[in-house]
């Protein structure tokens, strides 16, 4: 067993990454078998020393061939990976089995078929190796293939298609002129005479009068457009009560839609004043 | 025709050299040869010297006679072999450079800004963009009229006659093409858009759709484009195309 | 009619090609269309597809005859022309790898391990991380799957409609071009890995025995990736392309 060294603790391949059967930081159980990729591996290389085809291999005389090998990296090194304890238990198991006469109760896998599951498996990892070695063996790019040093390129110009239909463009026409409509009416400022300006008015108005006056005259005077006529009345006649609650002015009228007429709040009489 | 131009530009060797591969064809040694300068120009990720090539050749190799054979035989093809200060390059053919060039068409919607643009430039041609910016109530971009002018839908007309000799614009052929309108009078007026349901019932009297005419003869109040800088317009940034227009 | 000597030009071996070649002349037009390809295939940084010659080629133009007759021209030369994945590429002649194994990049060698599974991936695609422990009969390092990744030469595929959701494994088209297989049934020695039974013992009777496909559709038995976290896999530490697949 020429490559049986061992005793390199250099880490194993599975190393680092592959925690599910191996708890990290075990590195005592991880053992460098020269370079053997696993138990698979080492008995793949183990029947290559049989040289036979490997649909004829003893199963038995491999599994001998493993429990020994194993054994001996135990005499040089306690730590071995689990895998390949594993695997020297199960060869253990299947080599007493095929030493055995079946036993009667078919409960147990068939050894025959066992061992022979066993060589397919090893079968089957000679052939992606072999397989493996012949890819690597084509010519690869970058290696004895090159694709050309310095291509131009292809250019894909980006030519936009704009795209509209003609309702498209006859509703955005509606829509703009339609907003430019709404957005060019204007409103008449409409005079308003503030109920503030028209008190202001009535009491400069009483102030001179103590007789009776029409309030509509006295709007007349202060020389309203017929526009403003309106905003006037309303809020002077508003004023007018506000005044007359407070006791400032009387006002009069003589009968419905009769003139208003309006005079500076008269001292009562003290005759009225006895009643 | 255009091929003789073409061959006008290459190299007269070249010529020599097809004749030279029609009279004599290289033997063996000088096809291998001509193989390996072949693959070391291809492979090569800048053009290859000669030096160079004469160290991969086979000693005694005549390298001139190889590259001339070579260069005679891409003579024809999509690609040619052409020699750049002393250095050997393959390049493709120049009259397939449009091949190298594909217009990728983006569908591409057009902003809302530019359709009603678009629409009033339509309707309203020929219109200033000042004119332009009354109907729509808000300053037209830049951006927006060139993107129009990409579609190649409008043009550029003329000048008004007014202060400042304002750009009109108005609509192209492929603008008719596009909207599926024969003339740019089928565009439909007051009374089709309002029973379309485009306007609603809200329009003050007087309110018209103009009748658009899109003649290419300038209206009496337009001049033409004239050679005065368009600093006034869009066009200072146009495309070159367009703004030949 | 056309279709068939299209087919069959396509199929081709090389040497039956030039035979054609010398046979039938290509027209005119044909030289045009060969000419075409030659430019765009020569300039095109990566292989280039059908598709998108057949964009740039003159409407009706008959591809597949183009290319079969451009590569039988390049049959002979320093230069081939190849097929990988359905797009098109020309690479050096594999004869002349001593003349230009000059610049010889410290191509990285893999690893044993990654070696094999690269191995098993191609030929047992869609593959998941059991069975390639399962062939190999060692646990896969993580290390060994992000090596293969980064190449670009293995791709996560979808997953494997199975307890766990294991994460399928393929090649990618620059597998593909890396080892000048126009598809991957071209791996070499796939009938002995299928008497080795190779494929044995995993898919449901009745599927016979499977094909190794780089599809870029799912099999049956696959689902997409989902983003389901990859927390069995390998690609939470993915480069970002790789796991955008």
């Amino acid at each position: 067993m020429a490559r049986q060294k061992v005793d390199s603790l250099t880490e194993f391949e599975t190393q680092g990454g592959d925690t599910r059967d191996r708890a990290s930081g075990d590195a005592d159980f991880r053992v460098d078998l020269d370079g053997y990729e696993g138990p698979l591996d080492l008995l793949l290389e183990l029947a290559r020393r049989q040289k036979v085809d490997l649909s004829r291999i003893s199963i038995l005389a491999l599994a001998e061939q493993y429990l020994e090998f194993i054994e001996a990296a135990q005499r040089v090194r306690l730590e071995l990976a689990a895998d390949y304890l594993v695997m020297a238990a199960w060869l253990a198991y299947l080599k007493s089995r095929l030493l055995l006469p079946a036993p009667p109760k078919g409960e147990e896998p068939d050894p025959v078929e066992l061992a022979a599951s066993l060589a397919q498996r090893l079968r089957r990892l000679q052939a992606i190796r072999a397989a493996a070695a012949l890819l690597m063996e084509r010519p690869q790019l970058d290696r004895e293939l090159f694709f050309r040093g310095a291509p131009e390129g292809l250019d894909i110009v980006n030519a936009p298609l704009y795209r509209a239909s003609l309702f498209d463009l006859l509703s955005a026409y509606a829509r703009q002129r339609q907003k430019q409509v709404l957005s060019h009416v204007s409103f008449k400022t409409r005079q308003v005479w503030s109920l503030a300006e028209a008190r202001e008015a009535l009491e400069r108005l009483i102030g001179r009068s103590v007789e009776w006056s029409a309030l509509d005259d006295y709007l007349l005077t202060w020389g309203a457009t017929p526009a403003q006529t309106r905003t006037m009345r309303a809020s002077t006649f508003s004023a007018s009560l506000e005044m007359v609650r407070e006791g400032l002015i009387d006002l009069r009228q003589d009968r419905a839609f009769a003139p208003l007429w309006v005079r500076r709040k008269q001292e009562p009489p003290p005759a009225i004043a006895a009643e | 025709m255009a091929k003789k131009q073409q061959k006008a530009l290459f190299d007269l060797a070249a010529q020599d050299a097809v004749d030279l591969l029609a009279r004599a064809r290289p033997d063996e040694a000088m096809r291998e040869n001509m193989r390996i300068c072949e693959a070391l120009i291809f492979a090569s990720t800048e053009p290859l010297s000669e030096e160079e090539m004469v160290k991969r050749l086979p000693d005694g190799a005549d390298l001139s006679a190889a590259l001339a054979y070579l260069k005679a035989d891409y003579f024809t093809r999509g690609v040619h072999l052409v020699r750049v200060a002393k250095k050997w390059m393959f390049r493709t053919a120049p009259d397939l450079a449009w091949v190298l060039q594909r217009e990728k068409k983006d569908a591409k919607k057009l902003s809302r800004a530019a359709l009603e643009t678009l629409a009033i430039v339509a309707y309203h041609q020929p219109a200033t963009r000042a004119e332009i910016e009354d109907i729509r109530g808000v300053a037209l971009s830049k951006g927006t009229m060139d993107v129009l002018l990409e579609t190649g839908w409008v043009r550029l007309r003329g000048r008004r006659r007014a202060p400042g000799r304002p750009v009109t614009y108005g609509t192209t052929e492929s603008f008719l093409a596009q909207f599926g309108l024969e003339q740019i009078s089928d565009l439909p007026g007051l009374d089709e858009l309002k029973g379309a349901g485009l306007f609603d019932g809200r329009l003050p009297k007087g309110f018209g759709v103009p009748q658009p005419r899109d003649d290419a003869d300038l209206t009496e109040d337009e001049e033409p484009l004239g050679d005065q800088p368009l600093e006034q317009s869009f066009a200072a940034d146009l495309p070159e195309e367009t703004s030949e227009e």
